[in-house]
């Protein structure tokens, strides 16, 4: 959750160390999409009450970008994974 | 005279006495006391003035719920306004002062606005002084704000350092009382790593303050030798002095250790406060109950306490509360109270309980006053009597008597377990609000719980730190122990005030919120807990509410007819109790604010003479005064005139370096880049364009190709970690499928500009290899060995100044030798160190922007790369969103170069650019100088700016605005490059 | 071609040395070293790549060095002083098409901090439990101290060693005397 | 004399009657079939939309609809400053437009919400903050706003007490706003409700909503914890919520929900007389008229719909105030919270219609809309009223995204915690 996140890598670090960067659950369209697609890529959020997905870079450790899964009320963690071993 | 010391008993030390002083008067306690016991010891009722009405008071708890007893201590940097006298440890040299009060605290002028209350009842300011409009300001404020706050703290910065440090555990207990050390004997036991942390200088809690036995030892006996063993045991950690102020997600709590606060010489070696980041796998509240007062008529005069306080000054302290003591009380606390006090000869006049029936195990002397309250008091700054007014009969007697203890019933402490957004549950059993139910390893126990005997809190506490260490794979017996049998604690009902009191019954004590003004709110529409307490301001006192916020619910519940279960409690958020600023500081402080960068050619620069600069981390060198100079801008004209003529050599150490290898390297770059990079032959360098993914520039900086499958790549110094951040997702996330690594090698190297016509003639020195145009043409990037193989480098022929110029990066300890080199074998060369002022001034002549033109709103388009942005590339970040009608819009602002008319006139950047004669209008607005300097090269100001259709009016003349200095001066716009257009220079 | 002799400066070259905290040096609960002349090595592999880890354990070993692994297919190969060419080539060799290999011995500075208090002190720095089972002897891990990014290594049970970027160490060496001050520190670069 | 308008002499008269005759500040009214417009949200800016409404348009068969208690959002727990001084064209006619609506507020709602003009000070470190500050108060001066850039002197005479000496981040001068200040947060929401109550606007607290009902293209009402209730228009000022609601039109927004942080100190005689920001960190303050010192600094950086914050976040604030003012040092904090606000793509806010015909959006605010709260009443009023944006906020477009026409005043870009 919010004040510690096990990082798959490097184990359990605080909040601190890493860089947020939000939304992992939109995917960056091709480029041929139209300017629609690519609108709702850079600017449209679910913002979910709930789960939601969000990319936390290991910034102070791995520096591997990170998908952490995580619930925007209670801020219980579900999940952390490498974005990389996720694609 | 009233308030004693007992001549035995307690657990002070009477053979050392220790001097003190309140309010400049010297006096006397011993070791082992409290502030606060200390003044009770030497019959100082009165204590403090509250908030608004400056009512007397005197002590009311003995604990860290302490509403009246705030006090400044120290003087200078070491003022430490708000102190609870509760929570100080006497010490040698100890000097109080009581606040909110003038002239002094016996005679407070502000005691006036006791006789204006009725016209300051809750939130009368937000119903008047709105008229006239200008007065609210000038006068009405004014006198409002100088009766706020309560202490008066010091300017003075703080001459005592802190820290923080991080604690991991399995097992956090928190509170030592019966319940935590119950825990903590029961979890010592096993081979978990355990915490045990308590706000006390002792530990033992409540067992310090009652006269109950334990193993057939008395309760603080029991305590110390439980310490004794838990300290030896090498699984516990014992942090006293300690509170734990906030808990936060994932079972992360933030705990203040009071280090050097209770001692008369401060060790310079050691913090005075400690800010724990405590990581606990499971966690137990034993925090214990607060006791509740209640609301009478006159409830608030010094020497009246809560009942367990007395106990605690009478038994701990070896203090008697007077000598003529009543009792007011709800339930059991009271009848304890009474006994204590009498065991100690001292007399109880009354016992005053709107209970019907006495309690049958009191065997005293005192006369009980069943099925009556006190309906209100007298005495002004000590309690003199009482008015008793029968339930039934409505009869009312008077009593006179010089200390009143109180008890409403008990409020289990959960803070705690609230602060991550759970609300504690109303029980009618317990007449209180219990924790909520246990989350994430965190459960609460004991008297926290609103487990009344000692023997259940005793069985609780070990019962839970057991299970709490079986879910961790620990197992462990519980601790047992023997107590004797405590009077049965059940709770009457809650009595939550006294009808038709005589004088204000106070509920909040610190904010003199009484019982009328939630009656008003309630009336006004302010009925929901949270509106009542925000316009009361009940419960918003730097106690946070600890003795008022339940009496408050249950007043709010009797005046809504509805129950305390309805209304809730308001929301408990950390801190616990107040922290200061420098604890969470920690030693980030001054110079540590942040961490300071070096550069590897900073002692280069220093020893040249460089004035520095703060750049983000950095400290750069800025520039390098020569004796005779009298001021800054000498140097740079000096410098920048250098450069163009002969040669200059500045440090740039601190652009970002990224090393890029993998076999798609160029296609990675060719994507991150809005230009074209895969044909960018080995040996080269080329400088790119980086756009964000909505279309807008993001950084720039020249990549060099060093191989076929590597590359180099330089950013910005403001956004070197940003850059590779972006880098990492594109690579990690967006691109997993190509084959690329990245790495910072930024300080691996000292990287330096040689720029100048003599620049290649110097290098040529100190490079072992041909650096001739045909050799070494503009853009070539290669490794190179210096002054016979001595070292490799990496040598780019790249130029910001405009000069034919190269950068040499060399292995970043190397730095200082090779700088010091070039500088002497430059020397004939007219050589000079420059610094980023005439950088700054090289590059505006040049047209070249930076960051001050690059700042997250501008486009390719927009600084006239527009052709850079390449056509044909399937694919970059920022391609798409780029061809946004709004991106391509033609009044964008646009770079232009500008400068004055009359060269005698200068500018600053961030003047806004007018047509002449239009007045100083947003609308009229055309744009902003976005860099200016003056040119020692043209000898006038220019400048680069940001302007709607810029290009199109270059040759216009217009104004150049800046109304912050009331000045305006006629300005040209031009092209932004000022100097060698064509750039010969560059490719000579 | 001009008779010059380049030499390097360590980055920590004059930062603060001697005791503090403390009058005596055999009280000292912390002795921080600057070792000055190591060699430090990247080692970068992509994410697929087989076989690196093993090979960098075995070159470390028998080099005498250490290995410090900094994230997925990210390692520091750390060397005490300059290690023979041949060995050097070797190496280099053996990764080749597995792995990048790239100097970094300016890049970052090494620290040596140890004593009967250290894990006390580091304590106020970074958020690792350093409790010996959670942190043994032999592991190593990037993390943040402080306000600054840097590699910590558990060399022995009382032995540290942090890998701080180099124009960072002068920064972190002092704040990890104030740190240490309470132990009393030796302090040498 | 109506013993309910609040003057010096009514509190007099009250008083002697032992302030028994003070009624309630507005009613509780069940919910009606149907109003001409609803408002969704209890906030600032819904009940000053509600207000002006009401007051400036003659529309008065409105309800207010608030999940909580009046005043629950970030209208109650901001650290209440107002100030216009914006960057960009877009932004800044419209804040002050709010700041002179500010400065008449009290005496037209009757109400003292103690609006506070004490100067906003904007601390600058380098010469490349001076130049953006210059640029920025260059911007306020042409809008018509006040505007005044202080050396290092002159910051040093008017705060004396700042870090100047020991900084990490020397203190080079400062952006002042004089007409800048404070107002009392939570008498914002109470004099606005109090306002449109008197009026005849419903305001009924403890009703969520929880769908939006449509026909035909056009919203005919909202579900709610209360019922169905009817409308000829919706209006959605939700704040930290908006993404929520609008879904319930199937509206994506360019939004994400952010926690920012608070806190107070314990209560101190004057200490700091203006708002002063720091340059060098994110950390600003004020003492509140109470004697508490009121400061904040950036926001958690995750999305999040809990109001609380971190304990990283915390030190982080704390760490920037004891380096713009070393005498914080022995302060204590007292109490730290959170609020959920409607971060936006570009860190601007909306105030526009929606492709649904009656159906109209008041978000993105960030943590900057408590100042907007009197314009941003007033132009959504006016938009619903008039079916066309009001001229100072023509620029808080939904379709700018798209289009390209941003208002990003950092240059942050489409990342909402950058903002
Ligand atoms: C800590 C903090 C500090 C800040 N400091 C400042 C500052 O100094 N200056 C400044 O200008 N701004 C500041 N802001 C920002 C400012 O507080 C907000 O931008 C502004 O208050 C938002 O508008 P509002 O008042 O209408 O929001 P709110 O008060 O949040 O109103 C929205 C209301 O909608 C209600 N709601 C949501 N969903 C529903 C539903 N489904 N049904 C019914 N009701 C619903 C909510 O309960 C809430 O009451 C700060 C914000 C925070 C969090
Ligand atoms: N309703 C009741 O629960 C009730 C009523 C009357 C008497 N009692 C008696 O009180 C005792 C309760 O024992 P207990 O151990 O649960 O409580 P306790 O009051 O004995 O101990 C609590 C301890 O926690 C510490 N503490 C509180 N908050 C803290 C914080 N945030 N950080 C650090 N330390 C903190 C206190 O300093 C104290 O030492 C029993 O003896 C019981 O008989 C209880
Ligand atoms: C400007 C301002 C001043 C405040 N002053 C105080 C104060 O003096 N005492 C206090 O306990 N809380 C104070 N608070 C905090 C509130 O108690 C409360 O925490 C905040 O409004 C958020 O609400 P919540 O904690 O109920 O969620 C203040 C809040 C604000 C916005
Ligand atoms: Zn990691």
């Amino acid at each position: 959750m919010a004040s510690l996140i096990t990082c798959p890598h490097c184990g359990v670090r605080p909040k601190e160390e890493f860089t947020i960067r939000g939304d992992a659950s939109v995917t960056r369209p091709s480029p041929e999409a139209d300017g629609e697609v690519w609108h709702a890529y850079v600017h449209l959020r679910d913002n979910p009450r709930g789960l939601h997905k969000e990319y936390w870079h290991h910034t102070s450790g791995c520096r591997r970008w990170l998908v952490v899964t995580r619930d925007t009320v209670s801020h219980d963690v579900i999940d952390v994974s490498d974005a990389g071993a996720l694609a | 005279m009233s308030a004693y010391r007992l001549s035995n008993g307690g657990l002070i030390d009477r053979s050392k006495p220790i001097d003190f002083k309140f309010d400049g008067k010297p006096l006397q306690g011993f070791a082992g006391d409290t502030l606060a016991s200390a003044l009770l010891a030497n019959d100082k009722l009165l204590v403090g003035r509250s908030f608004k009405y400056h009512r007397p008071r005197g002590l009311l708890t003995a604990g860290a719920a302490e509403p009246n007893a705030l006090v400044t201590l120290g003087q200078d940097g070491r003022t430490e306004t708000n102190t609870r006298a509760t929570m100080v440890e006497l010490h040698h040299g100890l000097e109080a002062r009581s606040q909110n009060r003038w002239p002094s605290l016996d005679h407070d002028i502000g005691a006036i606005n006791g006789m204006l209350s009725p016209f300051l009842g809750a939130g009368f300011y937000y119903k008047t002084f709105m008229w006239p409009a200008a007065f609210w300001e000038k006068l009405y404020e004014p006198i409002i704000r100088k009766a706020a706050g309560l202490g008066r703290a010091s300017y003075v910065p703080d001459p005592d350092t802190y820290e923080k440090s991080w604690a991991h555990c399995d097992l956090l207990i928190i509170g030592a009382g019966p319940t935590g050390l119950a825990a903590a004997l029961t979890a010592a036991r096993s081979k978990a790593r355990v915490i045990l942390v308590d706000e006390g200088s002792m530990l033992g809690g409540s067992l310090l303050c009652e006269t109950t036995e334990i193993n057939d030892q008395p309760a603080a006996e029991f305590a110390a030798q439980a310490i004794v063993e838990l300290s030896a045991a090498e699984n516990v950690q014992i942090l006293k002095r300690t509170t734990v102020v906030g808990a936060y997600d994932d079972n992360v709590f933030g705990a203040l250790e009071r280090v050097q606060k209770h001692v008369s010489v401060i060790d310079d070696n050691k913090p005075v406060e400690r800010f724990w980041r405590i990581s606990a796998k499971q966690a137990i509240l034993a925090t214990g109950a607060e006791e509740r007062p209640l609301v009478f008529g006159g409830n608030d005069r010094p020497g009246m306490m809560m009942a367990g306080a007395m106990r605690t000054y009478l038994n701990r302290f070896a203090v008697a509360p007077g000598k003529q003591v009543a009792i007011f009380s709800n339930g059991p606390s009271g009848w304890q109270t009474a006994r204590d006090l009498e065991a100690n000869g001292v007399d109880v006049v009354a016992i005053v309980t709107p209970e019907t029936a006495s309690n049958k195990s009191y065997q005293g002397k005192a006369r009980i006053i069943a099925n009556a309250v006190i309906a209100g008091t007298s005495g002004e700054k000590r309690l003199k009597g009482l008015t008793i007014r029968h339930i039934g009969s409505g009869s009312e007697e008077t009593l006179a008597c010089d200390a009143l203890g109180m008890s409403g019933g008990w409020s289990p402490i959960v803070h705690l377990a609230c602060h991550r957004g759970d609300k504690p549950k109303w029980s009618d059993a317990h007449a209180a609000f219990l924790p909520p139910a246990p989350r994430d390893g965190l459960i609460a126990a004991g008297g926290a719980a609103g487990t009344y005997s000692l023997a259940a809190c005793l069985q609780d506490g070990g019962t839970l730190a057991a299970e709490a260490l079986d879910n961790l794979g620990h197992s462990v017996s519980r601790a047992e122990f023997s107590t004797q049998q405590d009077e049965k604690a059940e709770m009457p009902a809650p009595f939550w005030y006294v009808k038709a009191p005589k004088g204000k019954a106070f509920v909040d004590f610190q904010n003199d919120v009484h019982l009328k003004d939630l009656g008003l709110a309630v009336r006004e529409g302010y009925d929901h807990v949270e509106l009542a307490k925000r316009y009361t301001t009940n419960g918003m006192a730097t106690d946070q509410g600890k003795l008022s916020n339940v009496n408050a619910i249950g007043i709010l519940a009797e005046a809504t007819g509805t129950s305390p279960d309805v209304v809730g409690t308001t929301t408990f958020r950390p801190f616990y109790t107040p922290v200061s600023f420098g604890a969470l500081t920690g030693s980030h402080i001054g110079a540590h604010f942040h961490p300071t960068r070096v550069s590897p050619l900073f002692k280069w620069a220093e020893k040249h003479g460089a004035r520095f600069v703060e750049t983000g981390l950095w400290h750069r060198s800025s520039w390098f005064p020569k004796e005779g100079e009298s001021d800054w801008r000498e140097s740079v004209d000096r410098e920048a005139k250098t450069v163009r003529s002969h040669a200059g050599i500045c440090d740039v150490s601190t652009l970002g370096k990224i090393e890029i290898f993998g076999s798609d390297a160029a296609e990675f770059i060719n994507r991150v880049y809005c230009n074209g990079f895969l044909k960018l032959p080995v040996g080269k360098a080329r400088y790119g364009l980086m756009l964000r993914e909505d279309g807008f520039i993001y950084d720039d900086g020249t990549t060099s190709r060093l191989g076929e499958n590597h590359f180099f790549m330089t950013t910005t110094t403001a956004f070197a970690a940003g850059v590779l951040t972006h880098l990492e997702c594109c690579s990690q996330v967006l691109w997993p499928d190509l084959d690329v690594r990245l790495v910072s090698v930024s300080d691996q190297w000292a990287q330096m500009a040689i720029a100048g016509p003599n620049a290649r003639k110097i290098l040529a020195e100190i490079v072992d290899e041909d650096i001739s145009d045909a050799a070494f043409p503009f853009l070539a990037a290669r490794e190179v060995g210096l002054s016979g193989g001595q070292i490799k480098g990496r040598l780019f022929r790249i130029s910001f100044s405009g000069e034919l110029a190269f950068e040499l990066a060399v292995p970043a300890g190397y730095g200082e030798a090779v700088a010091d080199a070039i500088l002497s074998l430059g020397e004939d060369h007219g050589i000079t160190p420059y610094g980023t002022e005439a950088l700054n001034v090289l590059r505006i002549e040049k047209g070249h922007v930076t960051h001050a033109e690059i700042n997250g709103t501008v486009t390719p388009g927009d600084l006239g790369f527009g052709r850079m942005v390449s056509a044909k590339k399937p694919d970059f970040i920022g391609r798409v969103m780029l061809q946004r009608e709004g991106l391509q819009a033609t009044d964008r602002l646009r770079l232009v170069g500008i400068r004055p008319l009359d060269p005698a006139e200068s500018f600053v950047s961030g003047s806004h650019i007018l047509d002449v004669d239009a007045a100083p209008t947003g609308a009229n607005d055309l744009g902003h100088v976005t860099s200016s300097c003056f040119s020692p090269h043209l000898g006038h100001t220019i400048g680069l700016a940001m302007v709607k259709h810029g290009p199109e009016l270059i040759g216009e003349e217009i104004v150049i605005w800046n109304g912050l200095k009331q000045q305006s001066i006629r300005g040209v716009l031009c092209e932004p490059v000022f100097v060698d257009p064509k750039g010969e220079k560059l490719h000579a | 071609m001009l008779e010059v002799q380049l030499s390097a400066k360590p980055a920590l070259f004059g930062a603060a040395e001697g005791l503090f905290g403390t009058k005596d040096a055999s009280t000292a609960g912390i002795v921080l070293t600057a070792s000055t002349q190591s060699t430090i090595l990247q080692v970068l592999s992509p994410p697929g790549a087989t076989g690196v880890a093993e090979k960098l354990q075995a070159w470390v070993g028998a080099e005498g060095a250490g290995l410090r692994p900094n994230g997925p297919g990210n390692w520091f190969v750390v060397c005490d002083a300059q290690p023979p060419r041949e060995s050097l080539e070797a190496l280099s060799k053996t990764l080749e098409g597995r792995a990048e290999l790239l100097d970094q011995s300016h890049g970052r500075t090494r620290i040596k901090v140890s004593g009967p208090k250290v894990t006390q002190m580091l304590a106020k720095g970074t958020a690792i439990d350093l409790r010996e089972h959670q942190f043994a002897p032999g592991q190593s891990a990037p993390t943040l101290f402080g306000h600054i990014s840097a590699q910590l290594t558990r060399v022995s049970p009382e032995n540290f060693e942090i890998l701080v970027l180099s124009s960072f160490a002068l920064s972190l060496w002092d704040s990890l005397i104030v740190m240490g001050r309470e132990f009393g520190i030796q302090a040498h670069c | 004399m109506d013993l309910m308008r609040y003057s010096a002499l009514s509190v007099f008269l009250n008083a002697l009657r032992g302030n028994k005759s003070w009624g309630p500040a507005w009613r509780a009214p069940e919910p009606k079939p149907h109003y001409d417009v609803v408002i969704v949200g209890g906030g600032g800016h819904g009940l000053a939309t509600a207000y002006y409404l009401a007051k400036e348009f003659g529309i008065t068969n409105v309800a207010v609809l608030e999940k909580g208690w009046l005043g629950s959002g970030n209208i109650g727990r901001n650290t209440t400053i107002i100030r216009s001084n914006y960057l960009l064209d877009g932004n800044e006619p419209f804040y002050e437009f709010s700041l002179k609506l500010w400065e008449g507020l009290e005496q037209d709602f009757n109400f003292n919400a103690m609006v506070s003009q004490r100067g906003v000070l904007n601390l600058f470190h380098s010469d490349a903050q001076r130049d953006a500050y210059t640029r920025r108060g260059n911007a306020m001066l042409l809008q018509g706003a006040d505007a005044q850039l202080l050396d290092r002197d002159e910051v040093r005479a008017m705060v004396p007490f700042l870090g100047f000496d020991s900084a990490r981040f020397p203190i080079q001068g400062g952006l002042l706003q004089r007409r800048g200040g404070t107002v009392r947060h939570d008498a914002v929401a109470w004099g606005y409700a109090r306002g449109a109550d008197r009026r005849g606007v419903d305001i009924i607290q403890n009703c969520e909503v929880t769908g939006i009902r449509r026909k035909n293209g056009r919203v005919v009402g909202v579900e709610t914890s209360k019922g169905f209730i009817g409308c000829g228009k919706l209006a959605l000022t939700a704040a930290g919520n908006s993404t929520t609601v609008a879904r319930m039109a199937d509206i994506a927004l360019p939004i994400d929900s952010h926690v920012l942080q608070a806190f107070v100190s314990e209560g101190l005689k004057p200490f700091i007389d203006n708002v002063v920001t720091f340059g060098a960190g994110h950390f600003y303050i004020s003492q509140s008229d109470k004697g508490g010192l009121v400061f904040g600094g950036d926001i958690d950086g995750y999305n999040s719909y809990a109001q609380r914050g971190n304990l990283a976040a915390v030190e982080h604030v704390m760490e920037a105030g004891t380096a713009m003012i070393p005498g914080l040092s022995r302060i204590r904090v007292l109490r730290s919270w959170g609020g959920i606000m409607d971060m936006s793509m570009d860190g601007s806010p909306i105030i526009d219609r929606t492709h649904i015909d009656n159906l109209y959006l008041n978000a993105g605010w960030c943590y900057g809309g408590f100042k907007a709260t009197p314009a941003s009443g007033w132009c959504t009023a006016h938009l619903v009223a008039n079916d066309a944006p009001h001229p100072t906020a023509a620029a808080f477009r939904l379709d700018r995204f798209k289009r390209g026409y941003l208002i990003d005043e950092n240059g942050g870009g489409a990342q909402p915690n950058l903002h």
